[in-house]
């Protein structure tokens, strides 16, 4: 059970924020359901990186090669993600303003009736 | 149309499930001995002479895909400048000053330097401990904002002067490109850490170029992230729409 | 024994991402979200990432958070102007 | 690996507290789910102290300096911009404060008692300073630290 729970959980994690964005009522909890979707990313990148066992490869307080150390690339991989998450989140918010602004709206639904 | 979609969304998402559990269950174990790419990360990073492979891996071996992060996160705050600029039906309000209890005022005042410190730190040692740019960077910038949090919106703006953050992000991310391009012009390629000498390990100025395309880093996300919470701050607390319009 | 601290951090994981999708108000669950990151960053450390741990805890702990509160502030506000402008042209 | 003492404290600091405080958040008016959003860094910071020691590696520390500086910013911007829903009912959860700043403070002394003198326990020191002072404030801030803010 242990090898695989990591990756269960994070396609758990994607099937719910799915869930909530495609059930949302309201832009701005759809992206919050977004920002929960991209976390289930962080989760598979990083449980594929791991050896059990081993510690950060982080020489500041190690001496090299003293323990084992855990996958470097997928790591770096995540920051890049989290960084670039953020941004989205980000633009995102500032596109449901403008909508807000100009639909006085934040509910998909209305705003589908608004354009039909 | 509702349940309709409901019903979509429940077949698409067990196919999905299904898809996905079947992908888990051929993934090599959770915590597996083999791990052939990080191994070699590894080896690459200290024979450059880098304490955090992490930060060698972002800044050395795939500094190339950091500058399209970098581009990436550049784009988008300017795209939130440009949806959140001020439209000819707003104005702006002069926001009423606040109060706040002594207790909190002082608490932000006492954490405003330290978080500063904490951050320039966080970005310094990004080579050697865990930390670099991103981590850096952005709690410099969340640092500022306790000054909103400890007095009120006026006090932020008058020690948050926007151009100069706005010039530092510009000017982050072209000290990345000419950094970069040294590579090219002293004889090898582009972003190859072969401009400086390798150092110490686990001293401040070990790693070549790393620390260096780190600082740019670290200045530019600080700086993307003040303006970023800048254009959020004005429309949720100064800008207002014309009534009746 | 490491094992044991992978396996809570996960299930807690999982049961605040659960959360703040069941959460329907967005500053409700911006509440939650924050909760989610840091719990994050937590199985990030667990998971022997703390590169990855930082950057979260500065992410979702903080930044996300406040950018969705300043946006629901926002929506809320147009919408009590909008009413006040409302109920001034009804008069 | 064999058992760590320090790492079993820091799953049941883990499961309990979180747990509490993710139960905390998603039940209940509004203020209290700002008390729990405060509580889940008083109970997050130690854990993270704890696995600090209990892997052996003093650098995963920063995580703590950095969540016990960043917890209470973000419980303060929920005070702030969340003033009109916590109008109503104050929340004062004293007791509960003080066990977290309990905690907190046992966690670091015995952290620090392991570690033994030098610059690591300074960095320990400040952490707990932080988180102990942050939490206290957070709470008085939830308490009523911002009175009549509208505009700002």
């Amino acid at each position: 059970m242990m090898h695989v729970l990591p990756y269960l959980v994070a396609a758990y994690i994607f099937l719910t924020g799915c869930y909530g964005l495609a059930t949302s009522r309201n832009l701005i909890h759809a992206i919050g359901c977004l920002a929960v979707c991209q976390s289930s990313t962080y989760v598979l990148l990083l449980a594929v990186g791991y050896q059990d066992g081993a510690t950060a490869p982080v020489f500041s307080d190690l001496r090299p090669g003293s323990r084992p150390v855990v996958d470097p690339v997928v790591q770096a991989l995540t920051l890049t993600d989290i960084v670039v998450g953020a941004t989205v989140t980000a633009l995102l918010l500032a596109l449901v303003l403008q909508i807000a602004k100009r639909h006085g709206t934040v509910d998909p639904d209305e705003l589908r009736e608004l354009r039909g | 149309m509702n349940r309709l979609r409901l019903v979509l969304l429940a077949v698409g998402g067990t196919g999905l499930a299904a898809l996905l559990v079947a992908a888990c269950l051929g993934l090599p174990g959770f915590g597996g001995r083999s791990h052939p790419y990080g191994a070699r990360a590894v080896h690459a990073s200290l024979t450059r002479h880098t304490a955090n492979t992490i930060a060698s891996v972002n800044f050395d071996q795939r500094a190339y895909d950091t500058l399209g992060e970098m581009s990436i996160l550049f784009a988008a705050v300017l795209g939130c400048v440009v949806l959140l600029r001020q439209a000819r039906d707003e104005h702006r309000a002069q926001p009423q000053p606040a109060e706040v209890a002594r207790p909190v005022r002082r608490y932000a005042l006492i954490v405003l330097p330290v978080a500063l410190v904490t951050g320039l730190y966080v970005v310094a040692h990004g080579q050697l401990s865990p930390g670099g740019g991103f981590q850096g960077g952005v709690v410099a910038a969340t640092a500022l904002h306790l000054l909103y949090l400890g007095a009120d919106y006026r006090a932020l703006e008058r020690v948050r002067p926007l151009a100069v953050f706005e010039t530092s992000d510009a000017l982050a991310v072209s000290t990345y490109l000419v950094l970069g391009a040294a590579g090219v012009l002293a004889g090898t390629s582009f972003l190859a850490n072969t401009l400086l000498p390798y150092g110490t390990f686990n001293t401040l100025s070990s790693g070549g170029t790393v620390p260096l395309l780190n600082a740019a880093v670290g200045m530019e996300v600080a700086s993307a992230v003040v303006v970023l919470l800048a254009n959020f701050l004005d429309q949720a607390v100064e800008i207002e729409e014309e009534h009746g319009s | 024994m490491s094992d044991a601290v992978i396996v809570v951090a996960l299930l807690l994981t999982a049961a605040s991402a659960t959360a703040a999708v069941a959460q329907r108000d967005p500053a409700r669950q911006a509440l939650v979200l924050s909760v989610l990151g840091s719990v994050l960053a937590v199985l990030f450390t667990v998971l022997q990432a703390p590169d990855v741990g930082l950057s979260q805890l500065a992410v979702g702990a903080a930044l996300t958070p406040l950018l969705i509160m300043l946006s629901v502030r926002k929506v809320r506000r147009r919408g009590r102007t909008h009413d006040a402008a409302a109920k001034d042209g009804a008069r | 690996m064999a058992v760590n003492g320090w790492i079993l404290a820091a799953t049941v600091c883990l499961g309990g507290g979180g747990a509490a405080a993710l139960w905390g958040v998603t039940t209940g008016p509004p203020a209290r789910r700002v008390v729990a959003q405060n509580m889940t860094t008083s109970a997050l910071c130690p854990a993270l102290l704890l696995l600090s020691q209990g892997y052996g590696r003093p650098a995963y520390v920063d995580l703590a300096l950095l969540l016990a500086l960043l917890g209470p910013v973000g419980t303060l911007v929920f005070a702030r911009l969340l003033g009109d829903d916590l109008e109503g009912g104050r929340p004062s959860a004293w007791g509960l404060t003080w066990t977290a700043a309990g905690l907190s403070a046992v966690v670091v002394a015995a952290v620090c008692a392991a570690t033994g003198p030098g610059r690591a326990m300074v960095k320990l020191l400040v952490v707990g300073a932080l988180l102990i002072a942050g939490n206290v404030i957070a709470s008085r801030a939830l308490s009523g630290g911002f009175r009549g803010v509208r505009g700002g």
